[in-house]
């Protein structure tokens, strides 16, 4: 192979694209149109764990204690688990302030009538958040089990319900972003493979007229991964301008909505998206492109 | 050069378009092959070029055997053969220069050769000035020359043409006859296909009469035969 | 137009199918594969809405009263607003119950040690979920305003969180819904217009020798609504069952998750998916063809 | 019947293709056009045919002023002639039988005529064997013959046949030829395009020259116009 024919299969890749200008727009289109889905679909997802990561954060665990507690050995004992996220000591007094101001619509007043004996006097507890609540169950269990543990307060039902909810997303996510994956593949090596048959005379001429398979496929190819290329960079310009755009108007619009979460950051965003994206439109083009030569080759 | 050794060809639709064909053309004969509408003439071509596999029988052409040739090998084969085909079967998003460009780009002609030797021989088949266009903007004639240009650019061992002139006034179809007996006076095998009867019965050249698949006659300087 | 002429339109429409059939199997492919994107989608949003539904209901509001409180009209005014899903009454001694049984180790001997002197005595309240938890901060603005009410408690964070959760879905699904429709109409589009553009030659030749715009495009137009029609049926038979063996699957598996809410009713979701399935499938291979011929009829 | 005043044609490309035409055809005329490849000859049945527009000048055909018809009209015209196209444009994914009576079905014959006409003109032109085959399984001639009894087979009232027997042997080129003398006896106008000089100086036909766009001789029982 000289170099002068891997130059000409180079420009003749290239211009087989503008010849062929129907069958590559489709081609660049149904690649954009499926990553850009994957590429929405992504942000969705990788922002609503972050959502669910704020909302799990919001329910705590409150360990209260025995009389004779070491509450030290206790607290050490608690706060080098890995599951624990945050970790609280509320004193009694600050529990029967805080149920207090919860519950009387004069609190210092109904304090007063209490004077020094505070109802809530064995009150005190520690108020922990997990890292995963589907771990709370059995960490409500290890709490238990410790001595000097008297009780142990947790909304199982709470705890469960948002667990559980993120167990669904987590499975239904994985889900639709393979079935994605696989329609994208299905639905581009569709396009190249029509996109190549149509051209199957012109491959079967050249293939009479001497040309070696390499030669036949190089131009494709170059075709292929240049195509898969522009494909797979206009969606990903295009989801981060969308994102942007997203987030300047949440911020500015649903100011609700980002009080209680973070978006995630677009930089961690694009570190998984940029090459995924690339590597399924190139990828796709340049397989799909010698995948479905060979088929015509054979002549 | 070319020997076809008892050869039937049954397509899978069931027509028998050759049997039992017999051929021996040596290196530099000029062999005219005639015959009626569905005789097997195409498919004899189709058969040299490895296009189509005959049921039965051995083709060796250019010293190889196709029963035996290698996959990678046909390409090797086809190189040494230049081949007009009567649909022309040009490449219709190529200009006419890249057309006959491409036959010498696949033997790896160097590019200082291919601009020289396409213009020359698009001027011999008339269309040095056509050079840009592409194969919907050219006349039936143009297009049947543009694949004769093809077919000679590389100055193959073998030319096989098949109804070279179907589309060609009588002048330009003299003109590529005598191009080609010119080329074959350089020591090319030529295999013509035709059923221009005047043509043939002037250059008294070995004549192969093909009639339902069968070889019915072979005559050194012949002539055309009539059907009766 | 003949009878006979519909006729054939209808018999040649149904040939091109089988006689392209490369096309056909891709045009068939790319419906299917559209809409059951769509469909797995819609079908996760529409339980993903139900399980929030139930998660909105674990948030509960609580209201305490003045002394001298009116309990029955309060329970008048509240209970018959439309924002209120579930309302019950609380007593004092079930809130101190509650409490001892949550806080102490031995509820009883607790109690016993209090005797009569409930220290929750003014604990009596309403507990109210609300349909929309989103209203929450605006219902309770209502509540404190009522007479009688001392106290109303409520966790406005948690409220919050998945109120903007729920809308940040809301918003979320809705863009991939029609981004996913977009994407489906211009793929599905694509083809056919690939398909149809492949045989422009064929049109350019029947038109050449005297065919109207009509006689052309008939065959054209039935092939496009079959397709279209194979291409809707394909993916409503697969999200119907991938459903069913996901919902048993769960079911049987993921106990957890289904105490925590129900499944939508495949019914339900199919009153949707079906109309609008369909509508897509042979709208567009109808309109697709028609489109498409046109511009090629101009010979 | 036809009628050609002033008529130009510039293809896109910037090539004259017909340069100040003006023909005139009367109803039952037989006329052969001829001319050197690229004169012009298919440009001047396509613009009969409406398939191109001129850019200059005035066609009329079966009574139809093509610079006013309207596009509702064309098939009207293109009803009333049967053409045979230079590369046949058969309709690749339908059979011989569906290629001719895609023809019948234009124009809304009966069922009934359709199963009796088609069969019987395949047997005219020699192909009533085949009439389950595609085009891709025919050879030259044979695909040459199904679009000449795709062109007969409404009994137009003018057939337009561009190179007919470029494909066919000299025996079936003097059928077709005697099959459209018939045919044009019973008062059918016929304009046939060839390059059989033999053909054309045996029938004693109306024949018009052209060179480079340009009628150079318009002569009744003329002869073929060899170029200098
Ligand atoms: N692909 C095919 N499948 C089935 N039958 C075929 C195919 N190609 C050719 N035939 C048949 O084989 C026979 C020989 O065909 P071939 O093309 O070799 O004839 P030919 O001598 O070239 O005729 P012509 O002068 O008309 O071109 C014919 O009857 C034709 O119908
Ligand atoms: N679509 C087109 N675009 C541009 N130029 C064209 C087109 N079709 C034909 N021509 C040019 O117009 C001229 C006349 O072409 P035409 O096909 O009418 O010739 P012809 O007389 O039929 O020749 P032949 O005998 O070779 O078929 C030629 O020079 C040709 O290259
Ligand atoms: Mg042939
Ligand atoms: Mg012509």
């Amino acid at each position: 192979m000289r170099i002068s024919s891997i130059w000409y299969s180079f420009r003749q890749g290239l211009k087989n694209i503008r010849r062929n200008l129907l069958f590559s727009l489709a081609s660049i289109g149904t690649i954009v149109s499926c990553l850009f889905l994957f590429g929405v679909f992504y942000v969705v997802v990788v922002n609503f764990k972050s959502a669910m990561k704020s909302l799990e954060n919001s329910i705590s665990i409150s360990v209260f204690f025995e009389e004779d507690a070491d509450i030290e050995l206790l607290s050490a004992q608690i706060r080098t688990r890995e599951e624990v996220d945050t970790f609280d000591y509320i004193s009694a007094e600050e529990a029967w302030i805080k149920y207090s101001n919860d519950t009387y619509d004069n609190p210092e007043e109904a304090r007063a009538a209490f004077g020094d004996d505070n109802p809530l006097a064995k009150s005190a507890s520690f108020s922990i958040t997990l890292k995963d609540v589907s771990k709370q169950a059995e960490f409500v269990r290890f709490l238990e089990g410790l001595t000097g543990v008297r009780k142990v307060k947790s909304s199982q039902f709470t705890a469960d319900t948002i667990s559980s909810l993120n167990l669904f997303v987590g499975y239904a996510s994985l889900g639709i972003i393979f079935i994605l994956l696989l329609v994208s593949v299905f639905l581009i090596s569709n396009t190249v493979t029509i996109g190549i048959t149509v051209r199957k005379e012109e491959i079967k001429i050249m293939k009479l007229i001497g040309a070696t398979n390499f030669f036949v496929r190089a131009p494709f190819i170059v075709e292929g991964v240049v195509i898969g290329l522009i494909g797979s960079a206009i969606p990903l310009v295009l989801v981060y301008y969308a994102y942007d755009a997203v987030l300047n108007y949440v911020v500015g619009r649903l100011s609700l909505v980002t009080k209680l979460f973070e978006f995630v950051a677009i930089g961690d965003v694009f570190k998984f998206l940029i090459p995924v994206t690339l590597a399924i439109g190139v990828g796709i083009g340049f397989l799909g492109s010698i995948i479905t030569t060979r088929k015509h080759l054979r002549v | 050069m070319i020997t076809m050794d008892n050869v039937t060809m049954k397509y899978p639709t069931g027509t028998v378009a050759l049997k039992d064909v017999n051929i021996k053309i040596n290196k530099g004969e000029f062999v005219f092959v005639v015959g009626s509408s569905g005789s097997g003439k195409t498919t004899f071509i189709e058969l040299l070029l490895k296009e189509l596999t005959p049921t039965k029988g051995k083709i060796e052409v250019a010293g190889y055997n196709y029963n035996k040739i290698r996959r990678r090998q046909i390409p090797k084969v086809r190189r040494k053969i230049g081949v007009v085909f009567q649909n022309f079967r040009l490449l219709k998003d190529r200009t006419v220069y890249e057309n006959v460009a491409f036959a010498q780009r696949v033997i790896e002609t160097p590019s200082r050769y291919i601009r020289r030797q396409v213009p020359a021989m698009l001027t011999i088949v008339g269309l040095a000035d056509r050079y840009k266009s592409y194969p919907r903007e050219l006349s039936g004639g143009e297009q049947q020359r543009v694949a004769i240009a093809r077919a000679l650019v590389n100055k193959p061992d073998i030319i096989l043409a098949d109804e070279p002139t179907g589309n060609l006034d009588p002048k330009n179809s003299w003109e590529i006859m005598n191009l080609l007996e010119d080329i074959n006076a350089k020591g090319t095998t030529v295999v013509v296909v035709t059923h221009n009867k005047e043509i043939v019965n002037a250059m008294k050249k070995r004549v192969i009469t093909l009639k339902k698949g069968v070889v019915i006659s072979d005559v050194e300087k012949g002539g055309y035969i009539d059907e009766d």
